[in-house]
């Protein structure tokens, strides 16, 4: 029973322990650093699991570390959000994990790979730091590991722009995360307290305080900074472009998530609802910015030539949607955003994974590389497919889901005129999206020459038609998130009932 | 007036406090040269530090260490939180060391000017190399 | 009215995807692969009539399939208006089938196993359609026809054929998220629910205040989504689809799809919005007036083409038309008159498609102008093209009479004489753009160098154009099962 | 008086250190300011603080940028009058500076409901800190309150300080290690 | 810029003969008031980062003085990772030892150490230990894969 009320500590401390142990032990064997990778963020999962099922059954779990009571020492505070949000960042994590070990293999120097997943269990730890700490300085620290191991995950990229595109968020990133220190601080100053819940508890007296506004508004840039929102998204493209296949899976599913969570939990979560609405128009302003990450987003996305650039545009205006879901503080609405949370990371996550096979296979990049691919690497294209559909939000996948929740939102909170962004965005990534998909099953032929036919009626073969599949430890994770963008598209109750609990939690 | 005097009579710590950040700050923002805009980051992140600690200085307090009962305080906690963030901030610096070793180890450079020029440069070979390929294609078949 | 609850309308739908999973297996077993898809056919027809005389009772067969968010369930719900379209098209499935088999197999296409299993998902996706109880169940296999059936007009992967296909998803996609997806945020929105009901879901609501420009705006989206009925300005898909392979602009560009499409309409016009808020809201004459626009003016376009796969598109939008028309008089008898039109229109149009299709397999000519004298060589797939024209000009004793007399008996009951005189001229025209044809390949000589023995295409394809022929002849005699389920819609109403 | 003119010092290093154009220099003159803000510290009674300021700051950065720089370049660019008057230029400095007047406008516009310099009665000052002072010693058994809220109250802040430290040296090693047994 | 002469080997090295013997004088100096920091943490200013700062420039003073392949020999790269997970590790180790005697995470009072006053005591020098340790040999590290010249290096 003891372990059982200890798990949200654990949860955090062994793979921390781990990602320590892996330079330690890496020379035993080649592959135990993924072997402990793999089981640790396993067992990180079941943990979150378990966690959600308790926050289920009670309410909030509240764990005091050291044994100090909460505004004196530091708190693990889970409710349904950030019990959920757990949930999602450890199940990309394992199965980005199960993923990785030929991707690594291939794309990371032999001697380099035991450091590689030290830093990517930290990365991981960091995140989900974040999510479970009820502290507001707690947040600060475990953004700080996971940033400083993002960055140097980026710069593992094969291409020498993943310098430069790591140094450019390490600057951004740094400045975010000052940012967010001066928030900290001037909220400090205000309340002298640094527990979100006694924040809460505390704050509304100070509403009309001009600290607090400061607060709010460093946050908000900060945050947003590290969430890549649209005019602040300028480091993302050439992270996700240049960054190893594994590492732009996990960022792309989980960091940018962790970060719209870090928003939702302190705009919503320490400064009150109504704080934000009545005192300035914070929600307006967001508002008009993520329609603008939408549609911008959306549209850089179409103008890309090379695969993972316009996945990592696509992100932007993706995170632009959970972002408009969030700050129409409507319950359809905030449901919305965060079950799109869920979604996109498995979407997203699927996409990645398709380019790191892609690349794993034949090297290549770029879109005009994909053409005719489905006789290569069929089963990688069907996930494609079906993530691609998913991103433009057809009916039966997840991005169906959020969409729908999110535009109800909007009508709900009487801004119609929503509906068109909502729906030009989806018909924006539908561009990008079935252009590519046209490609792979209906090649294109290169100029010179003609389309000829077997007499059984198959494509003579070129180049592309032999298959070659990519490895099973790496087609099956990302079919895995395939099946689950189709099964969280037809019934999405489940994370649909705990997404709705969290945001009735957020707007009370 | 008297209010701005005031002001800055009793708050004249913060003020110089921001002055320090946005001077970093802008050495981060404007510089073209990585190293000095990680010059510029620490300026603005140890100017951040100095702002906690004067919040937490209270008149006629003493540093927290303990010594006689009786005697006034200063707050230990944005200390703690200082002493944190001084390991992060120097974390950071060594990460971005790091990386810019390496920068000038791959481009020859370390000013944004010179890497964009060279990033431009890989562009145009790319293209060409990507040119040549489709030619070979169309060829073989 | 009585509910039976049941499984077979989910089995008539998965029926089709089942037979896709055989047809991948069986890739390259031709015999057996395309028997998977006849076996599928007539099981699914099979299905469909089972539930038939449950229908004709009065009853309504409801069958559950999944909740996938709160207040949105793929819900199937069959009633008279459902069992009517799914019964046409499941029947003619099974003609086309056979016709496609032959089609491919004259023609040596590629990608054959892409094309059966295509049709397969677009007949599945047809059904559901039909039989759907909600407008989210419709919406999510309206798309589905859309997804399979790009595959099938981009079957030639020609660049014209990529060009058509986008022209195609461009039309189809774009329209049904930007327009249909919208309204139905905005129904769900101001209703609550989505589920068809007799009345109309906005008739009944009407008591939550809604404006009248809001249920202006919201038909008018939902108008505008539903491209695939082709109504102008949206109908510029249809003839750049005609690049696909013959059987599918048979089946699919006759029947299937912009069946689907005009069935949507249909269902907007009934069983969303309810006729009596539409007449109060005066937005069916306006409905009617852009059918009648649509009608006349593709009517024209289509006298000056000289493909005849082309004149027989913009011959379909017109006759499209027809069908949105007399659905909007928002009478009995237009109701009635229309619904009728979908299936004859249906054996028509399928006929003349399989007849282009059989012209095409075996003389390779596309052009009107060149069908000189055609009539000496393919007897029998000519004649069946006189007869589904004739029906379809509206010439008793043929099924296209029917549906037209109670066409104009709608509109004298709407009380809008004048628009019969629209109907006037738009038969003339059908009769100005086919009768030439028919003239042509009875009484004119062939060209020269070409014997007048007979080549008629493979059994394969001729007989089952000659039966839907028989079709069309059969209906103005023994119309009594369709007609009988068009009146219990009308019935249904109130 | 002697904290004005630190102050006063510190502003100033900042100033040359933003306009040096030997990176050597700017790197020395950040160490410098490193210095000051101990001392400043001190001042303020945060000796933990300046203790950590002084062999960090002062100390470790100095020495790896220094490092750092005998592998990369001495000297920043210098751009023509031609460059510098470029539009892009221009523009860059223009936005630049006009962001940073914004975030600090905007910052002392936070100031102004700051309690005062020094103020026992802020709230900082109210909530959390008294029970560090009063309980600490009985609680942790530790004389230097700073320690025993580091190690103890929030010793949990100070894992992860450990943490980050850890990454910060597993990633240089990542990034800038050759083979691993040389 | 010595260091960097330091790192060739080369006879102007001798010249700097003074700093050698400086160097080699202060350093166990300086280590022992690293120590000296480290421990008195709870009296002082000081605990474990602090002297793990200090422990760690003794030793980048002995490199900058006497070259990095006098320093590897003295401080050996493997021995030098495993001290940085070491450090992390006691840390982490106390806390789950702190579960496994029954409190929370890192609740050093429950550690079966006699008194509670003592045993808190003890928590806190032992995780000051485990900083210590990581710090030193973290800023160690970095000096030495930040200092380190390489063939391939551009000259400037």
């Amino acid at each position: 029973m003891k372990t059982i009320q200890d798990l949200p500590v654990l949860i955090i401390v062994i793979p921390l322990g781990f990602a320590v142990i892996i330079p330690l032990v890496a020379r035993f064997n080649r592959l135990l650093p993924w072997i402990i990778a793999s089981t640790i963020t396993f067992f990180c999962f079941l943990t979150s699991i378990s966690l959600l099922i308790t926050v289920l059954e009670t309410g909030k779990i509240s764990y005091w570390l050291g044994g100090w009571e909460p505004p004196w020492g530091i708190e693990y505070a889970i409710d349904y959000l950030n019990a959920f949000v757990l949930a999602v960042v450890s199940f990309i994590a394992f199965i980005v994990s199960l993923y990785s070990r030929r991707s690594v293999e291939m794309e990371i120097n032999e001697y380099k790979q035991s450091a590689f997943y030290s830093i990517y269990m930290l990365f991981i730890t960091g995140l989900m730091g974040i999510v479970i700490t009820g502290d507001i300085f707690n947040i600060y620290v475990f953004l700080e590991i996971s940033s400083l191991a993002g960055y140097a995950l980026i710069a593992m990229g094969r291409k020498r722009d993943a310098l430069v595109a790591s140094y450019n968020y390490l600057i951004l990133g740094t400045i975010a995360a000052t940012f967010i220190l001066i928030g900290i601080g001037y909220i400090y100053t205000a309340t002298g307290t640094l527990n979100i819940a006694d924040l809460q508890e505390r704050l509304p007296a100070l509403f009309h305080s001009k600290m607090v506004l400061v607060a709010l508004a460093f946050f908000t840039v900060g945050l947003s900074l590290k969430l890549a929102l649209f005019p602040l998204h300028t480091w993302l493209p050439g992270a996700y472009t240049h960054a190893p296949s594994v590492v732009s899976c996990i960022m792309a599913a989980t960091a940018t998530k962790v970060g719209v969570y870090a928003m939702l939990r302190i705009i919503f979560g320490v400064f009150k609802i109504e704080f934000d609405i009545h005192f300035i128009p914070i929600a307006n302003i967001l508002i008009v910015i993520s329609s603008m990450a939408i549609i911008a987003g959306s549209a850089f996305a179409i103008a890309q030539t090379n695969l993972k650039r316009m996945l990592a545009y696509s992100s932007v205006g993706q995170i632009g949607y959970i972002v408009l879901g969030a700050v129409l503080a409507n319950q359809a609405a905030m449901t919305g955003s965060i079950i799109h949370i869920l979604n996109h990371a498995l979407m997203k996550g699927a996409l990645f994974m398709v380019v790191g096979c892609i690349v794993y296979k034949t090297g290549i990049e770029d879109i005009s590389g994909l053409n005719g691919m489905s006789k290569k690497m069929p089963f990688t294209m069907a996930v494609f497919t079906v993530a691609g559909l998913s991103m433009m939000g057809v009916p039966l996948t997840v991005g169906f889901v959020s969409k729908w929740y999110i535009a109800i939102g909007a009508l709900n909170a009487g801004m119609w005129y929503l509906i068109p962004v909502i729906i030009t965005g989806s018909l924006l990534s539908a561009v990008y999206i079935w252009r590519i998909i046209v490609n792979i099953y209906f090649p294109e032929e290169f100029p010179g020459h003609e389309l000829q036919y077997t007499d059984g009626g198959t494509r003579i073969t070129d180049h592309k038609s032999q298959y070659s599949e990519a490895p099973w430890s790496m087609l099956g994770p990302t079919m895995a998130l395939a099946a689950l963008c189709i099964y969280f598209g037809i019934s999405a109750t489940a994370p649909l009932y705990i997404a709705e609990k969290a945001a009735v939690m957020l707007l009370q | 007036m008297i209010d701005i005097i005031h002001f800055i009579q009793t708050k004249y710590y913060y003020l110089v406090v921001i002055l320090l950040m946005m001077l970093g700050l802008y050495t981060t923002i404007s510089s073209r040269n990585l190293i000095k805009k990680i010059i510029g980051i620490n300026i603005f992140q140890i100017s951040v530090f100095l702002f906690y600690i004067a919040m937490a200085k209270v008149k006629h307090g003493t540093a927290p260490i303990l010594w006689d009962k009786g005697v006034v305080y200063d707050n230990p906690l944005p200390h703690v939180l200082i002493l944190t963030a001084i390991v992060v901030s120097v974390s950071t610096t060594a990460v971005a060391l790091a990386l810019i070793i390496n920068i000038h180890k791959e481009y020859g450079t370390i000013e944004e000017d010179g890497i964009l020029a060279k990033q431009k440069l890989d562009e145009e070979w790319m293209n060409l190399e990507k040119q040549k390929l489709d030619i070979d294609r169309s060829s073989v078949t | 009215m009585e509910t039976v609850y049941s499984s077979i309308p989910f089995l008539a739908m998965v029926t089709p995807l089942c037979a896709i999973a055989l047809i991948i297996i069986f890739n390259n077993k031709p015999n057996l692969r395309e028997s998977w898809t006849i076996l599928a056919s007539l099981i699914k027809f099979g299905l469909i009539v089972s539930m038939l005389p449950t229908i004709l009772d009065g009853k309504v067969i409801e069958c559950f399939i999944v909740t996938v968010l709160p207040g949105l369930d793929i819900k199937f719900k069959i009633d008279a208006l459902g069992i009517f379209f799914a019964l046409t098209a499941s029947f003619l499935w099974i003609l086309t089938s056979f016709y496609s088999i032959g089609y491919v197999r004259t023609l040596n296409e590629h990608a054959q196993t892409r094309y059966f299993i295509c049709f397969a998902a677009a007949i599945s996706a047809t059904i559901g359609v039909a039989f759907s109880a909600n407008m989210f169940t419709t919406y999510l296999f309206y798309e589905m026809i859309t997804f399979s059936t790009y595959a099938l007009v981009a079957h030639k992967e020609t660049p014209e054929a990529r060009q058509g296909a986008k022209v195609y998803f461009v039309f189809l996609f774009g329209t049904s998220v930007a327009f249909l997806l919208s309204a139905i945020f905005l129904t769900y929105y101001a209703t609550g629910t989505l589920d068809f009901s007799n009345q109309g879901i906005f008739s009944d609501a009407r008591g939550k205040g809604l404006s009248n420009v809001f249920l202006i705006v919201t038909f008018g989206l939902f108008i505008a989504g539903t491209s695939k009925a082709a109504m102008m300005p949206f109908h510029a898909w249809l003839p750049r689809a005609m690049v696909a392979p013959t059987p599918v602009s048979a089946f699919l560009h006759a029947v299937a799809v912009v069946k689907s499409g005009i069935f949507v309409v249909v269902k907007i016009v009934l069983h969303l919005f309810g006729i009596n808020l539409l007449a109060e809201l005066r937005l069916g004459i306006v409905l009617a007036y852009c059918a009648s626009f649509t009608m006349i003016v593709s009517s024209v376009i289509a006298l000056r083409q000289d493909n005849l796969k082309a004149r027989l598109a913009y011959s379909t939008v017109a006759q499209l038309s027809y069908v949105i028309f007399g659905v909007a008089l928002l009478t009995p008898s237009g109701i009635t008159g229309s619904i009728m039109h979908i299936v004859i229109h249906a054996f028509g149009k399928i006929t003349l498609f399989f007849c282009a299709g059989a012209i095409y397999a075996v003389t390779h000519k596309t052009k009107v102008s060149e069908l000189d004298g055609i009539g000496k060589k393919m007897p029998f797939t000519m004649v069946a093209f006189s007869l589904a024209s004739l029906s379809l000009i509206g010439i008793p004793p043929l099924g296209g009479f029917i549906s037209k007399w109670y066409l104009a008996m709608g509109v004298i009951e709407a009380g809008q004489i004048p628009i019969i005189a629209v109907l006037v001229i738009s038969s003339i025209l059908n009769a100005c753009y086919f009768l030439p044809i028919v003239y042509k390949a009875f009484f004119k000589e062939l060209p020269h160098g070409e014997t007048a023995e007979r080549n008629e295409a493979p059994a394969l394809m001729v007989v089952p154009l000659v039966l839907t022929a028989i079709g069309t002849l059969s209906l103005f005699f023994v119309p009594s099962i369709f007609l009988d389920l068009a009146k219990m819609v009308v019935a249904n109403l109130n | 008086m002697i904290d004005v003119m630190l102050l006063l010092i510190i502003v100033v290093c900042a100033i040359f250190a933003l306009f040096m154009k030997d990176l050597l220099s700017a790197t020395i003159i950040l160490g410098i300011y490193s210095f000051i803000m101990a001392t400043i510290f001190t001042r303020l009674n945060a000796v933990d603080v300046a203790f950590t300021e002084a062999s960090v700051g002062a100390g470790i950065t100095s020495v790896l940028m220094i490092a750092a720089l005998s592998r990369t370049k001495r000297y920043e660019y210098h751009y023509t009058k031609l460059q510098r008057r470029k539009p892009s230029a221009l523009f860059l400095k223009v936005i630049s500076l006009l962001l940073v007047i914004i975030t600090g406008a905007v910052l002392v516009y936070g100031t102004i409901d700051m309690p005062e310099f020094g103020d026992p009665e802020a709230p900082a000052n109210k909530h959390v800190s008294p029970r560090y002072i009063a309980e600490s010693e009985h609680e942790t058994s530790e004389k230097n309150i700073v320690t025993a809220v580091l190690a103890g109250y929030r010793g949990y802040d100070t894992l992860g300080e450990t943490t980050v430290i850890f990454t910060a040296g597993i990633c240089v090693i990542l990034l800038l290690r050759r083979r691993i047994n040389t | 810029m010595c260091y960097i002469a330091a790192e060739e080997k080369d006879k102007h090295m001798r010249e700097h003969i003074i700093i050698r013997i400086v160097s080699k004088f202060f350093c166990p100096f300086i280590q022992l008031y690293a120590f000296y920091v480290i421990a008195h943490g709870d009296l002082g200013p000081g605990g474990g980062f602090q002297g793990g700062v200090i422990l760690g420039a003794s030793i980048i003073l002995y490199v900058i003085a006497f070259g990095m392949d006098e320093g590897r020999k003295r401080l050996s790269q493997k021995a030098s990772d495993i001290f940085i997970s070491t450090g992390v590790l006691i840390y982490a180790g106390i806390g789950l030892l702190c579960i496994l005697a029954g409190g929370a995470f890192l609740e050093y009072a429950e550690l079966p150490l006699g008194s509670h006053h003592l045993a808190s005591h003890l928590g806190i020098y032992g995780i000051e230990i485990g900083v210590g340790i990581t710090v030193a040999f973290v800023m160690i590290t970095i000096f030495f894969e930040t200092a380190k010249k390489e063939r391939f290096d551009r000259q400037s």
